[in-house]
């Protein structure tokens, strides 16, 4: 059984309910339907990743436990700010350190006005410093984070620069 | 006091005015001609102590490890040990100087050194990677 | 590995590796809480350097970001040029000529020499060797008169455009560099290898210093020469094939001891195999045009793509959200400096400040492409 | 000429400040000061092929309190503001700032709309000497500052001035 297909098989036990719709293309972009939470199969060459998971802002540690189990490294966490859609995003990569190329793209979405997830720096420690400029940019608190203090900006800074409303 | 004994002293006390000149002279000139009236500033941080353009966190005033007083002491050792050898270097080749005296310069040395050896044993010259316990 | 020891507090005193120093090479600043000479904790600051390059991403269209992407890692400049136009032709479906991705390949591959070659030059200086930067940056020269030729820059270069290359080469540069490869490949084995990486200074200074094990380097996310230091098989130019990269038969030097001896091994191999491919692209190289066909204004259709490429310093990565606008919605670089750096606390606790400051150097930092 | 940035002496002898002036202006110590780009073509300009050393600079002294000139190669951001205002304090009197590259005269490339952290420019910290304009400036360029910081501190320019075109 393929890496992909291992990766999907494991990831697919945290979304019993959502059966995962193979072959749609990632186009789970801004106006796309709503895509309700689960995996999706994305084209490596045009996206770049091989799985689209969309999950709770629960899960994200559970996503990030089995991804561990299976060898995986968290290669970047990124804030996006849907202003339109009032709501925050944090887009989780992971990607295979050598071996089969398999990258898979976990994102959650986040209320816009008190954004709240877990850290999964306990699971990486690359988390640290990449949850820390995520804060630094968005303001999404990142719960029970060992060291939440800003990252690039200086300490006293009270805005966060990457917030689409933001204009100094 | 004969003529001799005095034109000696002359000459030392020159030499020493000269050391002193050579020694306090460059403190003297650079009063008089830098530009120190007063060091342009834009944070008044000119007395701070350099800490690559940080505020220095804490004091140095701890308690460090007993290793590098160890290493001063040796050097204090060899140091005047160095200073007994001087005439012995002066005085190397000159006939008087017989197998004896070579021999009781080098008994100087190894007892010397046995302070090298004692420091050795004790771990002062290894410095190997700690790991800490963080309480 | 002695006695694990237990501190007092008023036993350590906090010493600023601050941001003027000349061995962070650029505005790091490493808070590190010393026991006399050794480091007890080591946490780095960050942000002394940060230039604002993704919200001025989000503020231009496509086409204005790619003289931003020389300016982050200005040693590998052509790499980041590369990365980003790969995520918008992936993006926007735009086809490269042949050529041009000849060409793309050449050049950024002979970055990569001069990359390696300046971070050759300023480790040694860490180390206290000032005459290996003389020589080293003598050749480092030459590339840069070659690259200047053809893309009119010496340092931050803004050759590709999203269908192609801006300029094309002709015989003096192929000639050229021919020239230089045969000169290099003369000079390694006496100037570098005999001088330097067999002496006994040198070896004694990083042969088991600083050990990074596999485990970290996933669990940090360090990539590059870092992770190919501790034994890791892993180069996107290998594992996800971009560009014309399949087409060249070259090797991936992997070291399996993890310490900084390794990592420098890795990087003076890799030089080697730069120049094994410069030679090979230079004889495959096709004819035909340097730019294809490209919308005067991209609008890619919305969607989260993402690009990795294998730079000097590891895998830098584009994550790219668009929403079919003519900007980038969120452009975020994953800087491979910025997870190597992170395990810097990890592995620097309990080693000695001037094994520190030389683990440092083998890690291979560039910080504006830390702080972006 | 040459005067007016040197704070008075206790001794002044106008043959004297002019012997001490020159003997200043060819033995500039620059600190190591390099931020970003314009750090790369400043070592490139240590290097043997532009040779600094031919002006009497290449002695790049690390700490603030042995060096002359303060060449600020880079950008600098609000974060560093008060690192660099201190080393520009603790630097010993005759000192002088050379702003290289177009970051430190006037923020450069990030001197945008959106600039939340840039400082724009370094004469917003202190009196800069001789402005490089580039981005980054070629190892020729540089050279052209520090002689155009020696003319001003001696008031006579030694090399031949080079006019373009």
């Amino acid at each position: 059984m393929g890496l992909l297909e291992r990766t999907q098989a494991a990831l697919a036990e945290l979304f019993p309910e959502a059966a995962s719709a193979p072959g749609a293309a990632g186009e789970g972009g801004a106006e796309a339907p709503p895509r309700e939470i689960g995996i999706l199969v994305t084209d490596p060459g045009k996206h770049g990743s091989h799985l689209d998971v969309l999950c709770h802002p629960a899960q994200v540690v559970a996503v990030a436990q089995i991804l561990d189990r299976e060898g995986y490294f968290l290669e970047a966490i990124s804030g996006v700010d849907w202003l339109d859609k009032q709501q925050f995003e944090v887009v989780y990569d992971y990607n295979r350190l050598g071996g089969e190329h398999c990258r898979v793209m976990v994102r959650t979405a986040l209320d816009r006005t008190h954004p709240v997830v877990p850290t999964i720096s306990g699971v990486f420690p690359a988390a640290d410093w990449h949850e820390r400029e995520t804060f630094d940019f968005y303001g999404i608190h990142f719960q029970d984070h060992p060291n939440l203090i800003r990252i690039l900006l200086p300490e006293d800074a009270d805005f966060h620069p990457l917030r689409k409303d933001y204009m100094p | 006091m004969d003529q001799v004994v005095l034109t000696n002293i002359i000459y030392i006390t020159l030499f020493l005015i000269g050391a002193l000149l050579f020694g306090f002279g460059p403190i003297i000139i650079v009063k008089l001609l830098s530009p120190s009236s007063h060091t342009r500033q834009t944070a008044g941080r000119t007395g701070q102590l350099i800490e690559c353009g940080m505020e220095p966190i804490g004091s140095a005033w701890i308690r460090f490890g007993i290793i590098y007083y160890l290493y001063a002491l040796i050097f204090l050792a060899f140091d005047v040990d160095v200073l007994f050898l001087f005439p012995v270097a002066v005085a190397y080749n000159s006939p008087e100087l017989g197998m004896r005296d070579f021999f009781e310069i080098l008994l100087f040395v190894a007892i010397l050194s046995l302070a090298i050896v004692y420091a050795w044993r004790k771990g002062v010259f290894t410095w190997e990677k700690k790991t800490y316990l963080h309480q | 590995m002695t006695v694990p020891v237990h501190l007092r507090h008023d036993e350590t005193f906090v010493l600023n590796l601050g941001p003027q120093h000349p061995a962070t090479h650029g505005v790091l600043r490493v808070k590190l809480t010393m026991d006399g000479e050794y480091v007890v904790k080591a946490e780095p600051v960050l942000g002394y350097i940060h230039r604002m390059h993704e919200k001025l991403a989000e503020g231009g269209t496509f086409a204005q970001f790619m003289p931003n992407t020389a300016r982050m890692d200005y040693l590998h400049a052509l790499a980041f040029n590369h990365g980003w136009a790969l995520v918008v032709e992936k993006a926007a479906g735009i086809e490269v000529p042949e050529r041009a991705e000849y060409i793309r390949v050449i050049t950024v591959e002979l970055n990569r020499i001069a990359s390696h070659l300046l971070w050759w030059a300023a480790f040694l200086l860490d180390l206290g060797g000032f005459t290996p930067l003389l020589y080293a940056f003598d050749d480092r020269e030459k590339i840069i008169d070659l690259l200047e030729r053809i893309t009119g820059s010496r340092l931050t270069y803004c050759y590709m455009r999203f269908s192609g290359v801006y300029n094309d080469i002709d015989d003096e540069f192929v000639a050229g560099t021919r020239d230089f490869i045969k000169r290099l490949r003369g000079r390694m084995p006496r100037l570098y290898h005999d001088l330097v990486t067999h002496n006994i200074i040198l070896i004694k200074r990083i042969k088991d210093i600083g050990f990074v094990s596999a485990e970290q380097c996933r669990r940090y996310g360090a990539t590059g020469p870092v992770a190919r230091g501790s034994g890791i098989d892993y180069d996107i130019r290998k594992n996800e094939p971009y560009s014309v990269y399949p087409e060249f038969d070259f090797d991936i030097p992997v070291f399996p001891e993890g310490d900084s001896m390794a990592r420098y091994m890795v990087r003076m191999h890799e030089m080697e195999q730069s120049m094994r491919i410069i030679e090979q692209a230079l004889d495959k190289l096709p004819g035909g045009p340097v730019m294809g066909k490209a919308p005067k204004v991209l609008k890619p259709e919305a969607g989260y793509y993402y690009s990795a490429v294998e730079t000097a310093r590891g895998s830098l990565g584009h994550r790219l959200v668009c929403n079919g606008d003519k900007n980038p919605y969120k452009l975020k670089l994953r800087s491979p400096t910025f997870s190597n750096l992170s395990l810097f606390g990890e592995v620097a606790e309990g080693m000695l400040l001037a094994d520190a400051l030389a683990f440092m150097g083998s890690l291979d930092l560039v910080i504006p492409e830390i702080d972006r | 000429m040459g005067e007016e940035n040197v704070p008075a002496s206790i001794v002044q002898f106008a043959q004297l400040d002019k012997l001490l002036n020159l003997g200043r202006a060819n033995s500039l110590w620059p600190m190591t000061f390099g931020l970003a780009c314009c750090a790369i073509e400043m070592m490139c300009t240590g290097g043997s092929r532009y040779d600094i050393s031919r002006f009497g600079a290449e002695v790049f002294r690390p700490s603030p309190r042995q060096s002359d000139v303060m060449i600020v190669a880079g950008t600098i951001n609000k974060k560093l503001e008060l690192a660099v205002k201190t080393l520009y304090d603790q630097m010993p009197e005759p000192k002088w700032v050379i702003a290289m590259g177009n970051c430190a005269i006037s923020g450069g490339p990030f001197k945008v709309k959106g600039n939340y952290n840039v400082v724009e420019g370094a004469d917003k910290l202190f009196p800069v000497d001789v402005y490089i304009p580039g981005c980054p400036p070629r190892p020729e360029a540089l050279l052209e500052g520090i002689m155009t910081l020696e003319e001003k501190i001696t008031g006579k320019r030694r090399w031949p001035r080079v006019h373009p075109g």
